[in-house]
C-alpha cells in the first residue's frame, strides 16, 4: 500500500497509457502549459510533447468530434473535456455520433474513445460549473459511463477504459483531486463492469457513487455506533449498472437506500429503484428510499450549497427511515 | 487520368468519368421507383444534378483517402466504389446492406472504401473527419480526408469549429461545400450574412476556391490540387457551386423556388455538359451513350435484384451492435476489491 | 366536437398565441416558406410575415439562445427546434441559461421561452432522427416538460405554455401530426399541470405519455375483452410530474405499468418507479413492469424498428404480467 | 461627456472616468483580500488591466442599453452602475447581493440597470445578446445591447453562430471582444488558426475594429462610433487588444507566460496612462489622485460594510426561485379531461 493524491492517480493512469500504447494521446482545453484546470496533466506536455499531448481551442463539440474520428481512424484518444458542464456543448458529438456509430454503420465504424471530465459539486462554483451528470449521461445505449472514487479506481479504471473498442466516459468528482488515499499496489488492472463493495454490512444496501461513497461510508460509521450494520456498494460503472452485485446485496439486506449526487427526479437513483422493483421487489422489506441533490441549479452559497447536496448526515437520516420501516402486509 | 490539363482527357477516362455520373443519377431514378413502391423507406435524399462532384473529387483521390459525407451521399458512395448492390440492399433495410441495414439511406458505410458515412446531422461530419485526418497525421500515413457537405452547414458551430482545428493543426483535410442554393427551403442568403462560402477561409488562413460544380472538368482540377495542398498538410476549403434539381427529399412542395428556375438550372446539367466537353475533345461520341447506359443498366439491375434477394435480419439479434462484443481479454481483468 | 388533425392543431394552436400575444413570435429552421419539416406552419408567413415567423439559420444553438435573450428582453417566442434529435446541439443554452438564469440572478431574470420539437421514432429514420428525448430532459429543474397526445391537447397546451414564467418544452410525436381526432369545442384552455386519465379502469394504472398513449389504448382495448380493465394514464406534463393524479390511480389498480419511448435505463419510466416507491409501496400489490424502447440505437429496418419500440402487443403482454403476479408475502 | 474627439475632455468627465477606473481596480484589491480571509469563495475572475474597456463602453452607453457580459464581469457591472455593495454582498453569498447571493461572482445580475449577467459558458453569453437585440428591434426600442467575451470565445461555434444571427437580422448588438491574449493559459495563436479576431467580422459581412484597449480614449471613440451603428440596426464587432495584469482566476501558477511580459505591459496600465493623458490636457492633475482615492476607499469600504452586515438566506428557502412562483391566474386553467 502506498499513498497518493487522487489527481496523482489520475496523472499516472494517464501516463501509463501513453507509455504503454503508441496510439493513445490527450488532447482538451489547457492540459499543456496549464496542466489542465484541475492540475491533473501538470508536466505531461514536457514528457510527450505537444502531439500526444494536445492543447484543443474552447470548441468543446470540435475537438470531441475530432476524438470520434480519431477513434475512428485507429488512435486511442483520451479527450479531457474540463467538466461536464461544458460537454453539454458536445453531446451531439457524444450521442449521435460516438454513441450511435457503431449500430449505425452496422458495425462497421467503431470509436474507442476514452472522455474525462469532472464533475460534480461542493466547491462553490454556483449554477453552471457544478453540475453531476454521470448518471444522466447513463441513458444512452452505446456509452460506458465510469464514476472512479476511489485513489486505486482513479489509478487503474482509465487504461481498461482506453483498450475497450467504445466509448468510455469516466466522471471525476472535483472534491476527490486533493483526497489523499491509499494505492492498492497488488492492483495492476481494474474491471470496469463490476461494482465493488466498498464496506460489506447486514442491514441495509447504500447504493452510491463517486463523491457520495465517501459522504455514505461516513454514514456507515455513524450508523455503526448505533449498531446498525449498512454496506456501501460503489456502482462505479453507472452504464451498464452491475445488476449482479446490487441484487446480491439486496437479496442480503433486504433494505435500499439509493444516494446520488444527481438531481432526483430522472436520476440513475430512479433506475435504481426499478432495478430493485424489477429484479427484486419481493425480497424487500420496506420501500426503498433516495438521497439525491435537491431539484434546484446549485446556489453559490457554502450552507445552500450543502444543503442542496446529499450529505453524510442526511444519509444516515434516511438510513435510518428505511431501517425504521416495518415489512408491508400482504393486500389479498 | 494523370494530367492536370483541363483540355487532354483520354477516351478511358471519359468514359469512366462519365459512365459514374450516369450511374450515380440512374441508380437514383430507380430508387425513386422503389420508394413509391415501398421498398425503400425514410428519408431519402437525391443527388441529381450535382453528381459532378462526388465524381471529380474521387477521381482525385487514391482509393486510401477517405470520405465523411451527409444524408445526400449515395452519390459520393457510389463514386468511391462502394459496391451498388450494397447501398441498394442498404436502402431496402437488409442485411447484406452496406451498413447490414441498420443505417438506411442516410447511413452508408463502407470501411473497405474508407467510406466514414453518412452522417444526418447537419455539420455532425466535419468534427469527424477533422480527427480523421489527424490520425492520419499522426499515423504518419499520407491519407487525405474530404468531407463533403452542404452550405446550410456553414451557419452551424461545428462548421467553424473544425474549419479552425483543421487550419490549426495542418491537418489533411478538404472541405467540400456543395453549395447547390438551398437547404431544405432555405436560400443562402436567407440563413447567411455572409454569402460567400469560400471567403469564410480566409478567418481560418486557409485556402479555398469557388469551383462550378456543374462542371466536372473544374472539379477535377480544383479537387487535384485542394487533394495535393491537403496531403501536403494544408487543408482546404472548396465551396461547389451546384443546384439539386429534385426536392430537398421525398417529400416537399418546393413552394420555394420556381419551376423556371429548376429548368434554368437543368440547362448545365452535369451530364449532358460533359459529354459535349468529352464530344468536342474526341474523346466520347453518341455511339459511346447506348454502350454506357446499358452497363449501367444492369449495374442497376443487378443491384436490384441483389438488394431483392438480400434477408432482413432476425428480430433475434435486435440489440446486437450497439457495443463491440468483448473478446475475452477485454472482459474483467480484477476487480477493485473492497475498501 | 369537430375533427382535426393534431398538425392543424398545432398550428391553429400558434395562430392563436400570435393572434392573442403580440409579443409572441416564432423562430425556428424552414418555419417560413417550406412551412416547417412536418408542414405545422405552412401559410403563418403569409399570414404574419417574416417579422413574427422567423426562418433561423441551420444554428440551432444560436437561436435557441436567440430566444432565451428574447424572452428575457420581454417578448414571448415560440422557437422549433425540428425535432429533438438536433436539440442536442442546443443543450447547453436550454440547460446552463434557459432553465437556469432565474435561480442564478436570485430571480431577477425569467425566460419565458416556449420549445416546440418533434420527438420519437417509427417512421424509419434510423439512429440519429429518431430520438424520444422528452423524459431524459425531465431531469432538469427549471424546465417545464410537455408532450400533448391528443388533438385537444396540442390545440391547448400551448397557449397555457406561453402564459408561463419559465421556459417549457413542447414534445411532438412525428407520427402523431397525421392522426385526425376529436377536438372537444367545450374546453377553451388546457392546464400544463395535471396528468389526464383517458381510459378509467380498476385492474391495472399504465402511466404513459405521447404516442405510447394510443398504443397503451389499443392494449387496455384488447385486454378488456378478457375482462381486464385498465386504467390509463396519459402523463403529459413529465415535468413536474403530476403524483397525485398518479398515486390517485395507483392506490385504485394497485398494479403499475409504466410504458415509454424513451430507452429503459435512466428513461422517466424509471423515476415512475421511484415516486411509486416512494409514495405507494404498501399499495402495491405486484412488482411494477415497464416496457421501453429497446436499449440500441433505433435501426432502419421497419420490423427491427416495431421490435425496438413499445407496441400494443408487448404492453397488453406485460400487463397481463404484472396482473399476474401475486402479492407478496410478508418477510418479517 | 459629448464630444466625439479624444482631444478634447472637460475635467468632470475625466475625473469620472478615472474614478470609474480606480474603482474597478481597488474594488477589485479588496477581493483579492477577502478572498484570502474566506469571505469569497469559488472562482473569482479579475479584471485589472483591463478596466479602461469597462469604462470606455459603458461611457459610450445610455442607461437602457443592455449588457452581457462573460465570469470575469466586476468591471463591467461596476461601470455600469451596480451598486458597488450589491457586488460585493453577492460575493459574500448574501441576500443582499445582487443576485441574491445565488450566483456569486461569476453571476451578477441587475436587470434596474440592464445588466444581464454574468455568465460562466464561455461564448454562452453571445446568443443571449442576439436575443436581447432580437426583443429590442422587435418591440421598436432604440437600445443596444454590448455582449462581452474574451479571445477563447472566438473558438467557440457559438460565437459563429451569434455573429451570423446579429448581421443577417441587422440587431442592434456590439460583440466586444476584449482579446487580453491568454484564454486560460492558452495563448491566441495556440488556439486560432486566424489571430485577427476583427477581421472574422468580415465572414459575416459585419463592421468591425481593433482597438488599443489599453487606451481608454481610443475605447471611448470606438464604443461610440460602433455604439451608434448598431443602434441603427448595424451590428459591429470590436477587438480590444488588452492584458490581464492577475492570474486567470485566483488560482494559477502562470506558468504559460514570463514575468517580464506582465511588466512590460504594466508599463500600459490603462490607469496611469489615463491620467498622463488626461493631465497633458490639464484636465487632471496630482491633487486630483488623492481625491479620487479617498472617495473610491469610502466606496468599497461602504460596500465591504453593506456585504458584511447582509444576511445569509435560511436553508429553508432553499428551492425558491427555480420557477416562478405562479399567480393564480396562470395555475389550473381546467383539464383535458377524459377522451
Ligand atoms: C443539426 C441539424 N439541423 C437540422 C437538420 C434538418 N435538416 C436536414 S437536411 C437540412 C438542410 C441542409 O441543407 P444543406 O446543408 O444545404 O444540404 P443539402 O440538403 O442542400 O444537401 C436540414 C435543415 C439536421 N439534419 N441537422
Ligand atoms: C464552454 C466552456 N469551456 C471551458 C470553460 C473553462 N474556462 C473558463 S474561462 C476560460 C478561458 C476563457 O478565456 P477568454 O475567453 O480569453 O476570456 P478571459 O478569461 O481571458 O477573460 C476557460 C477555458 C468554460 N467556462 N466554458
Ligand atoms: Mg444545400
Ligand atoms: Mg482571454
Amino acid at each position: 500500500m502506498s499513498t497518493m493524491t487522487y489527481r496523482e492517480a489520475c496523472k499516472q493512469a494517464i501516463r501509463q497509457c501513453l507509455l504503454e500504447e503508441p496510439r493513445a494521446f490527450m488532447m482538451g482545453e489547457d492540459i499543456g502549459d496549464y496542466g489542465g484546470c484541475y492540475g491533473v496533466t501538470k508536466g505531461l506536455l514536457a514528457e510527450f510533447g505537444p502531439g500526444r499531448i494536445r492543447d484543443a481551442p474552447l470548441a468543446e463539440s470540435g475537438f470531441v468530434g475530432a476524438g470520434v474520428g480519431a477513434a475512428m481512424g485507429g488512435m486511442r484518444p483520451i479527450v479531457e473535456i474540463m467538466t461536464c458542464n461544458f460537454a453539454l456543448l458536445a453531446l451531439d458529438q457524444l450521442i449521435n455520433n460516438a454513441a450511435t456509430l457503431r449500430h449505425m454503420s452496422g458495425g462497421k465504424v467503431g470509436v474507442p474513445l476514452v472522455v474525462r471530465m469532472a464533475t460534480g459539486g461542493g466547491r462553490q462554483l454556483a449554477a453552471q460549473h457544478s453540475h453531476s451528470f454521470e448518471g444522466w449521461f447513463a441513458h444512452v445505449p452505446g456509452l460506458r459511463i465510469l464514476v472512479p472514487a476511489t485513489v486505486t479506481d482513479a489509478r487503474h479504471m482509465l487504461r481498461t477504459a482506453l483498450r475497450e473498442a467504445d466509448p468510455v466516459l469516466l466522471f471525476e468528482h472535483v472534491f476527490l483531486y486533493t483526497m489523499e488515499g491509499e494505492l492498492d499496489d497488488t492492483v495492476k488492472a481494474v474491471d470496469i463492469d463490476k461494482a465493488a463493495i466498498r464496506r460489506p454490512g447486514k442491514d441495509l444496501s447504500i447504493l452510491t457513487s463517486g463523491n457520495t461513497v465517501w459522504k455514505s461510508l461516513e454514514a456507515a460509521t455513524a450508523l455503526a455506533s448505533d449498531g446498525i450494520d449498512v454496506e456501501v456498494v460503489d456502482l462505479r460503472v453507472l452504464r451498464p449498472l452491475d445488476d449482479e452485485t446490487i441484487m446480491a446485496s439486496v437479496k442480503k439486506t433486504h433494505r435500499v437506500l439509493v444516494v446520488d449526487e444527481g438531481w432526483r427526479s430522472g436520476g440513475i437513483s430512479a433506475e435504481l429503484f426499478a432495478r430493485v422493483c424489477e429484479q427484486a421487489f419481493d425480497e424487500l422489506d420496506a420501500a426503498p428510499m433516495r438521497v439525491c441533490t435537491a431539484e434546484v441549479p446549485i446556489p453559490y452559497p457554502k450552507h445552500l450549497e450543502d444543503a442542496a447536496l446529499p450529505q453524510p448526515a442526511t444519509i444516515a437520516a434516511a438510513a435510518r427511515q428505511v431501517l425504521g420501516r416495518s415489512g408491508r402486509m400482504p393486500r389479498a | 487520368m494523370s494530367a492536370d490539363d483541363a483540355t487532354t482527357l483520354d477516351p478511358d477516362d471519359a468514359r469512366r468519368l462519365y459512365e459514374q455520373m450516369v450511374l450515380i443519377r440512374r441508380f437514383e431514378e430507380r430508387c425513386v421507383e422503389l420508394y413509391g413502391q415501398g421498398h425503400i423507406r425514410g428519408f431519402m435524399h437525391l443527388y441529381d444534378g450535382q453528381e459532378a462532384i462526388a465524381v471529380g473529387m474521387c477521381e482525385a483521390l487514391i482509393p486510401e483517402d477517405g470520405i465523411v459525407a451527409t444524408y445526400r451521399e449515395h452519390g459520393q458512395a457510389l463514386a468511391k466504389g462502394v459496391p451498388p448492390g450494397e447501398i441498394m440492399a442498404e436502402l431496402y433495410g437488409k442485411q447484406e446492406g452496406s451498413s447490414g441495414g441498420r443505417g438506411g439511406s442516410m447511413h452508408i458505410f463502407d470501411t473497405n472504401r474508407f467510406f466514414y458515412g453518412g452522417n444526418a446531422i447537419v455539420a455532425g461530419g466535419l468534427p469527424v473527419a477533422v480527427g480523421l485526418a489527424l490520425a492520419d497525421k499522426m499515423l504518419g500515413r499520407h491519407r487525405v480526408t474530404v468531407c463533403f457537405f452542404g452550405e446550410g452547414a456553414v451557419a452551424e458551430g461545428e462548421f467553424h469549429e473544425s474549419l479552425n482545428l483543421a487550419s490549426l493543426w495542418r491537418l489533411p483535410v478538404v472541405f467540400v461545400c456543395e453549395n447547390n442554393l438551398y437547404a431544405m427551403g432555405s436560400a443562402l442568403h436567407h440563413d447567411e450574412a455572409g454569402t460567400d462560402v469560400a471567403a469564410r477561409a480566409k478567418g481560418y488562413a486557409m485556402a479555398a476556391q469557388q469551383v462550378d460544380g456543374m462542371d466536372l472538368m473544374a472539379v477535377l482540377q480544383a479537387g487535384r490540387r485542394a487533394v495535393n495542398m491537403a496531403r501536403q498538410g494544408a487543408p482546404v476549403l472548396l465551396e461547389m457551386r451546384t443546384y439539386r434539381f429534385r426536392a430537398h427529399s421525398m417529400f416537399d412542395a418546393q413552394s420555394y423556388r420556381d419551376k423556371a428556375e429548376v429548368e434554368r438550372f437543368k440547362q448545365r446539367d452535369p451530364i449532358p455538359g460533359f459529354f459535349r466537353f468529352a464530344q468536342g475533345l474526341g474523346v466520347l461520341d453518341d455511339s459511346d451513350l447506348d454502350v454506357i447506359e446499358g452497363r449501367v443498366r444492369r449495374v442497376v439491375d443487378d443491384a436490384v435484384a441483389f438488394a431483392a434477394a438480400g434477408h432482413f435480419e432476425s428480430v433475434q439479434t435486435l440489440l446486437r451492435g450497439v457495443v463491440a462484443e468483448r473478446p475475452a481479454h477485454l472482459s474483467t481483468t480484477g476487480n477493485g476489491g473492497v475498501a
